[in-house]
């Protein structure tokens, strides 16, 4: 019998790994699929004498994230699509102040109120600043519910680190399904990075005033301020990108897929290979940053894509940006909340190939 | 080894927890596992369906197309799952509620009267457990070889009352194939 | 106690909260042993007889499923 | 043999996705049966809200609007101006209403709008699966208040009283809060909804009727034993009546 | 020769940005003059809102946090729960309070979050060039009242008297009104927001002071003018003084 | 004495351009720098006894705009950056119901409350849905107050045609600089195109009811929504991209930028003539539809480009997506509210062509 | 009248809105004839022995510009 | 013929309405006109500045950032101002409130005691229309050959009582140059 494994729900997991990463306060508002988080919260943040609100709404939720994350504490909301949308003020505040949190998207489909299946059509919203503004922060897409706690997790010491908020993004299937999970061991609050920017404590740390905000209406100092942080993003973007490869090296096709979708283009995957087709799976990890220096390097090598989404095609244009017409970039998506099979997949794949 | 199954029924009928005791048992016995539900937005009543899959290697989709193996536990569900179980796979029938023949020729139906052997046991509600021993042994992707100790880390204290009747119930269901 | 009343329920339409029984102030109402296709066990009209057309059961009905008829 | 209680015309006659005991369903037949005494079917307009009623335009066969969860209001608002003469009708539930949309109905309240809020106040979010909600009583179990709603210790505030929050606004004019909880109840409810309508109608200005309901699903109890609770613990706070009314039929 | 009244050790010596009367620079002054008297310069924090106060970190000689127009509220919910033991004070314009964050402020307060709102009310939105407020009176011009705000015709809704609206919540437990029109109400002014910080410490729940405050600018009169105008006008219609006190020391 | 031309602000022809358009209903919040607009219309719009409300916020006007658009107004709502952030899921609701309006961002610069000088940082917000799901809505950028006024007055009959919304991308300095204007004729509102989609009326009509919603649980359904929608897109790109071409036929460089970016480059241009350089302008009108047919096109003709603006750089990556790799494309940005000025747009245009 | 006070006016930090001016209850200050380094005219201490220290000038300055000393 | 000006004084001078009537009278010549305004937060005092452009071509960049001429009303305008205006252009100083000389050589500095010639008039709030004047005058760039007239659709109604000494700044500034 496996040790240590425990059967969670993907928002359960994201929601025991942000408690072990050292959550302090969570702030969210009830939204289906990611429901189970925010109860899990409530029962687990409470029982550990920590903050749970829910708030009044996702505005709210966000703007006390930004008030605790100022206060130096790990903070964190989730919501899905809707719900994120109207947090898109907020998200650009953060950023602009540079502050560390943490928000998770159990993602649905969309527009308006959609509906309450699966989406992958937040993609762009997530990863080019749906909110006002130059700015970019961490998107973390999670393929199964070990992953989903596992990036959870880390979230927040790459947001802590970098200054700069870290999203996850997670569709309802990825959210509401169970799967075995290994849990990260719990951080001890007092021993999380310093946050010397914070405000609180100034006569006990006995340092100068702190100042919070991302006002600056003085255009060249703006400016300066945006380029700094576009010199951070610059460095994220050299070491910090992160994908999975399955069987790329000798693939004709590489489907390119997150989160369910690559999950599903797993399975096409096998299936192509029964049959004896070359068809491999590149599965960005990080969605911002975007693996764009290795989807050129593979372009080069005279492969052919096909991004595969929950979305009418989204991330495919950053697949192309980063092929930038070295080789095909197909596209097959499914959206509404359908879930596309492995057989879809697989068909479109040996269209391509024409096989 | 993989098996991916659909469990459809009606709400109430213990679909969810059947799908998410089969998986924990598969996880107990060292298997990857996935669930998932179909969730709705009705409160009540309606539909009730989870993909289940137990897999001796990595699980790439956790959304089961074409299952190894169906289990039909009331009427309403036998066309759905009739339509997507794949070729010469089993089709398990909680034949209490359905009283219809499948229309394929080519599936393994495999007839389990569960409401009565739960009834016999003493309690309509552990239906979901004569099917999850039936889907075990027609199967054979989860042993079930140390059923009580694992259903003792499944259920919270409180619960462990009823764990004798649960094993019962997945003995009928195992005897039943 | 002059006005008969009779009512009707529409058993399919009928979710079998039994609102209606717990208001009817002469009994006419009870639940019904068999479902209807939905799975839900109606109430229905066991007392036709003492119903004096008072309304309540269509008043508190959350499904239009109860009419009421005076005699 | 002479119909003495039926179908309103304004209500199709199908079968609701509401669970057994739900209070949405009455409060809709209510609706139907003023809009059929006002002979207003033809110019209805009612905003279903983001909740468990999301699908009342399935069931009210009248034009109908579905906005953002709690922009309902502003939503009424831009279909009133519009459309001056028209009955419409913004119908709101708790979570709605009193969390994410406080802004909303507030200021619309305040401007005096002259459309009707229905509030189905059933002390929980009964779509999302029970949460709290901004009228959940304390001590009251939601999944987000575990142990029960605790205004002190876990911070989680104290139910709200809309309406008496309402009536300090200058733009208000008709508040009413009624209950479905029994049928005398339900029948003054329906007066409540009556006089707003009319209100309304005259151009009078902001009306609104609270009404308590049951959600037997999220509160876990039989529809009856739901009655009940609803009798012991939301009326005792949420005092029946009507908390404010200066329409000009009142100061006659 | 012995200092009777003197700058404030909370608050920097410099120019502020503020217009010549405006009122938001006797507002920053007294609450530094209660921190100092409190002692509590190291352990206060303010959320400056978006309105001409955004700047007030420049001034206040403690640390603060800006967060977006009308979170102000949401924002130090945060903070005061990450940080129980400091002293939070919540600045906000009525633009802030009253329009936009509705929602924030309203349940906040519900929630007893237990910091202090300092509501500057100058029945008018000063950073963006004068636009009608909640509070605006009727008849009052702004740029987006241009014939006066015209709460019936037009629909403009009526003057908001805030904390008559938030003494309806559970949570609050002290809210007073002051104003700084003159030296004596200024100097109750001073005591309002001395018992609110001093409760605050204390953990007793939601304590706010509004003030009203003029701004000559978007009033469009000189300084002295815009006092009488304060007087004549605002403080018939938001009456001054405790309009809820159940703190503890009071209760005593 | 030219006639009929009227000096104003940019941020009041679009307001009279609106009202002339017959937009019956508008709803506002203050922000800077678009005050003026929200104040014309508080003027204009009671004196002629249209709706005109200051809401409670920009979440609140948006779907105030959503409620007048379904009741079958002409509706518009303006604001600027964050703003229009928080209009993003209004926007994805009216979206998703197939609803006209117009929607104007007199933007600034961001992230966070940022400055609010004149920004170019909006257009992914504005071009790729800053709200959830897959869609998309008109985006036009003018340059000039004439053009403000034109593509405003336009926007609305674009809209109606198309059951989607248009958004005016206008930066702080278009808002806010004054020029001539020669305004478009006044539309009767009696005579504006019918909605037979929208609420009211309905026993007037004597049509069977409306509903106007976005909500569709069934996957395959929604699905088959978004995807018509998409086929009105298709159709969009087809025959509604629009541009400007300034020297472009013989240029070595393209300049490619909107909005004051164009104005600042057409100078530059100007300036590089003068000295013998072969550069050119390409101004997009619609930023979506994004003329990437006629970029490709010019692309496929051995020029190089540089994109203009006053962001980090965010146009240039459809410039980037249409090009496909076909052509060299550079980038030149300034942001926090800073106006490059036409020196250093040709320095960067000297730097790519070596001389 | 027993205490008697002296004020100081902080020409550079005044913006001249005579709020001061108007509040002084013995006419001690007065708007100065001479703009300071911003353009304001500041107020300014006309009648130096008339100060009863009140302090009504530092309160309703808004600028922080006055400070009251008691004699 | 394109003439861009920067025009920087402070609040209350009439540097906006300078800049704005300046280009007013350019449309009414039928020339292409554009007017930029410096927007800062403050609502009163500080820093008034615009950018100008009357041209017989379409304006590209309405932002002027080399004028043609500049015209410094206060003290605090000079350095910016001097910084910026092109190789040998037109620098026009309100010699009433600047004492101080420019340092740049290469300019054609004209010097208008502003503030003076309009206190004459009687109204040292024209101030700007001396200038306008003077503008006009060294740059050729508007006629102002039908002044009054334009002023008059300028204007509305209420103000036309100030036409006339607006119309005697106007040649003041003219004449003093
Ligand atoms: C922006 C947004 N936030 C959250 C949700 C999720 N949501 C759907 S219904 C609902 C609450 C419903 O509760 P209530 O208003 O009380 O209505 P009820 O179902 O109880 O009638 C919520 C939070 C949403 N759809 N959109
Ligand atoms: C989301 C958002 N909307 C609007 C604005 C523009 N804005 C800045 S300050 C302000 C109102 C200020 O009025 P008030 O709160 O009364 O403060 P005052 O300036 O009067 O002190 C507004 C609307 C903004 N910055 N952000
Ligand atoms: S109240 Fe209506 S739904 Fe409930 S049992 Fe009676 S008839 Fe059926
Ligand atoms: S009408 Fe009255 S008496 Fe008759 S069945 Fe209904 S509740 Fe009972
Ligand atoms: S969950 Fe509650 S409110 Fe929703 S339909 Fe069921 S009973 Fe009604
Ligand atoms: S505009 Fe009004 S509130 Fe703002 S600084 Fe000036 S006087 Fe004060
Ligand atoms: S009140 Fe202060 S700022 Fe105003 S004139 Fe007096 S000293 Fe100067
Ligand atoms: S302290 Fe009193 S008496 Fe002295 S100057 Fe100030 S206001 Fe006048
Ligand atoms: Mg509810
Ligand atoms: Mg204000």
């Amino acid at each position: 019998m496996a040790e240590d494994i425990r059967l969670m729900k993907g928002n359960e997991a994201i929601a025991e790994a942000a408690i072990r990463a050292g959550c302090r306060a969570y702030f969210g508002y009830p939204i289906t699929p990611q429901n189970e988080l925010t109860a899990y919260m409530a029962r687990h943040m409470l029982d550990r004498k920590r903050t749970f609100i829910q708030a009044e709404s996702e505005v709210s939720a966000i703007n006390m994230v930004y008030g605790a994350a100022a206060a130096g504490a790990r903070s964190m909301t989730s919501s899905s699509s809707p719900g994120v949308s109207l947090k898109q003020e907020g998200i650009s505040y953060i950023c602009g102040a540079d502050l560390p949190a943490v928000i998770v998207n159990v993602a649905r489909s969309g527009p308006g109120l959609g509906g309450i299946s699966p989406g992958q059509a937040d993609y762009f919203q997530s990863t080019r600043g749906g909110g006002h503004g130059d700015y970019y922060h961490f998107v973390l897409a999670p393929k199964s519910v070990q992953e989903a706690a596992d990036l959870t997790y880390e979230a927040f010491d790459l947001s802590d680190e970098w200054r700069i908020p870290a999203m996850i993004l997670a569709d309802g299937l990825i959210g509401q399904m169970m799967e075995g999970v290994v849990l990260p061991a719990e951080r001890e609050l007092s021993k999380l990075p310093k946050r010397p920017y914070a405000v609180g404590d100034q006569a006990k740390q006995g340092r100068p005033i702190n100042h919070v905000s991302s006002i600056n209406l003085v255009p060249l100092e703006l400016e300066a301020s945006v380029r700094a942080r576009f010199e951070r993003y610059a460095k994220i973007k050299e070491t910090l990108v992160r994908y999975e490869e399955t069987q790329v090296e000798d693939a004709d096709l590489v489907l390119v897929a997150y989160g369910t979708s690559a999950r599903v283009s797993l399975g096409a995957l096998q299936e192509a290979r029964k049959a004896g087709l070359k068809v491999g799976l590149f599965r960005p990890i990080t969605l911002w940053p975007f693996p764009e220096k290795r989807l050129a390097e593979l372009a080069g090598k005279g492969k052919r894509f096909l991004a595969v989404e929950m979305s009418m095609g989204q991330m495919v244009e950053d697949v192309r940006l980063a092929v930038n017409g070295k080789a095909p970039v197909e596209f097959y998506g499914r959206c509404g909340g359908v879930i596309p099979t492995e057989d879809e997949v697989l068909a479109a794949a040996r269209k391509i190939l024409g096989k | 080894m993989t098996e991916k199954t659909f469990i459809a029924g009606f709400g109430g009928q213990g679909v969810i927890s059947l799908g998410q005791l089969w998986v924990y048992l598969g996880m107990k016995e060292g298997l990857k596992v996935t669930f998932f539900p179909f969730y709705g937005a009705e409160k009540r009543g309606g539909i009730a369906r989870a993909s289940v899959i137990v897999s001796t290697d990595e699980i790439a989709s956790p959304l089961v197309t074409k299952p190894d193996s169906a289990v039909v536990m009331n009427m309403d569900s036998l066309p759905i799952c009739e339509d997507i179980v794949k070729e010469g796979g089993y089709l398990l029938v909680n034949s209490s509620l359905v009283k219809v023949e499948p229309k394929r020729k080519d599936l393994k139906v495999v007839k389990v009267p569960c409401n009565e052997l739960a009834e016999k046991i003493g309690d309509v509600k552990i239906a979901n457990m004569v099917m999850m021993g039936a889907l075990a042994k027609v199967t054979g992707a989860i042993k079930m070889d140390k059923l009580e100790p694992v259903l003792k880390t499944f259920f919270p204290e409180s619960k462990h009352k009823y764990i004798p009747s649960n094993l019962a119930a997945v003995k009928a269901g195992m005897d039943a194939v | 106690m002059a006005v008969k009343g009779k009512t009707e329920i529409d058993r399919e339409r009928c979710k079998g909260c039994l609102l209606c029984v717990r208001a009817c102030p002469t009994k006419v109402l009870d639940v019904d042993e068999t479902a209807n296709s939905w799975g839900y066990y109606p109430a229905k009209v066991a007392n036709p007889d003492k119903c004096i057309a008072c309304g309540n059961c269509y008043l508190v009905c959350p499904d239009v499923a109860v009419t009421v008829y005076k005699l | 043999m002479e119909l003495a209680y039926g179908h309103p015309k304004s209500l199709k006659p199908i079968q609701t996705k509401y669970c057994p005991g739900c209070g949405h369903g009455v409060i809709h037949r209510v609706i139907a049966e003023v809009i059929d005494e006002l002979g207003l079917q033809g110019s209805s307009i009612i905003t279903n809200p983001v909740g468990c009623s999301i699908w009342a335009d399935l069931y009210f066969d009248f034009d109908s609007v579905q906005p953002a969860h709690g922009r309902t209001p502003a939503a009424a608002t831009g279909i009133k101006r519009v459309l001056p003469d028209h009955l419409v009708i913004c119908y709101q539930g708790d979570g709605d209403l009193a969390a994410i949309g406080t802004a909303e109905i507030i200021h619309a309240a305040n401007r005096g709008e002259k459309f009707t809020t229905i509030f189905v106040n059933n002390a929980i979010y009964g779509m999302t699966g029970g949460q709290m909600a901004p009228t959940t009583l304390v001590g009251q179990h939601a999944t987000t208040a575990p142990y029960g709603r605790d205004p002190v210790e876990a911070g989680m505030g104290y139910p709200i009283r809309v309406l008496e929050m309402l009536a300090t606004l200058g733009g208000t004019k008709y508040l009413a809060r009624g209950s479905v909880n029994n049928a005398a109840n339900i029948r003054k409810t329906k007066q409540y909804i009556k006089k707003a309508f009319e209100a309304q109608m005259r151009g009078e200005g902001f009306t609104m009727v609270e009404i308590l309901s049951p959600c037997p699903t999220n509160w876990s109890m039989g529809a009856g034993e739901s009655v009940e609770w609803l009798e012991k613990n939301m009326i005792p706070f949420y005092a029946l009546g009507e908390v404010k009314n200066t329409l000009e039929e009142a100061a006659k």
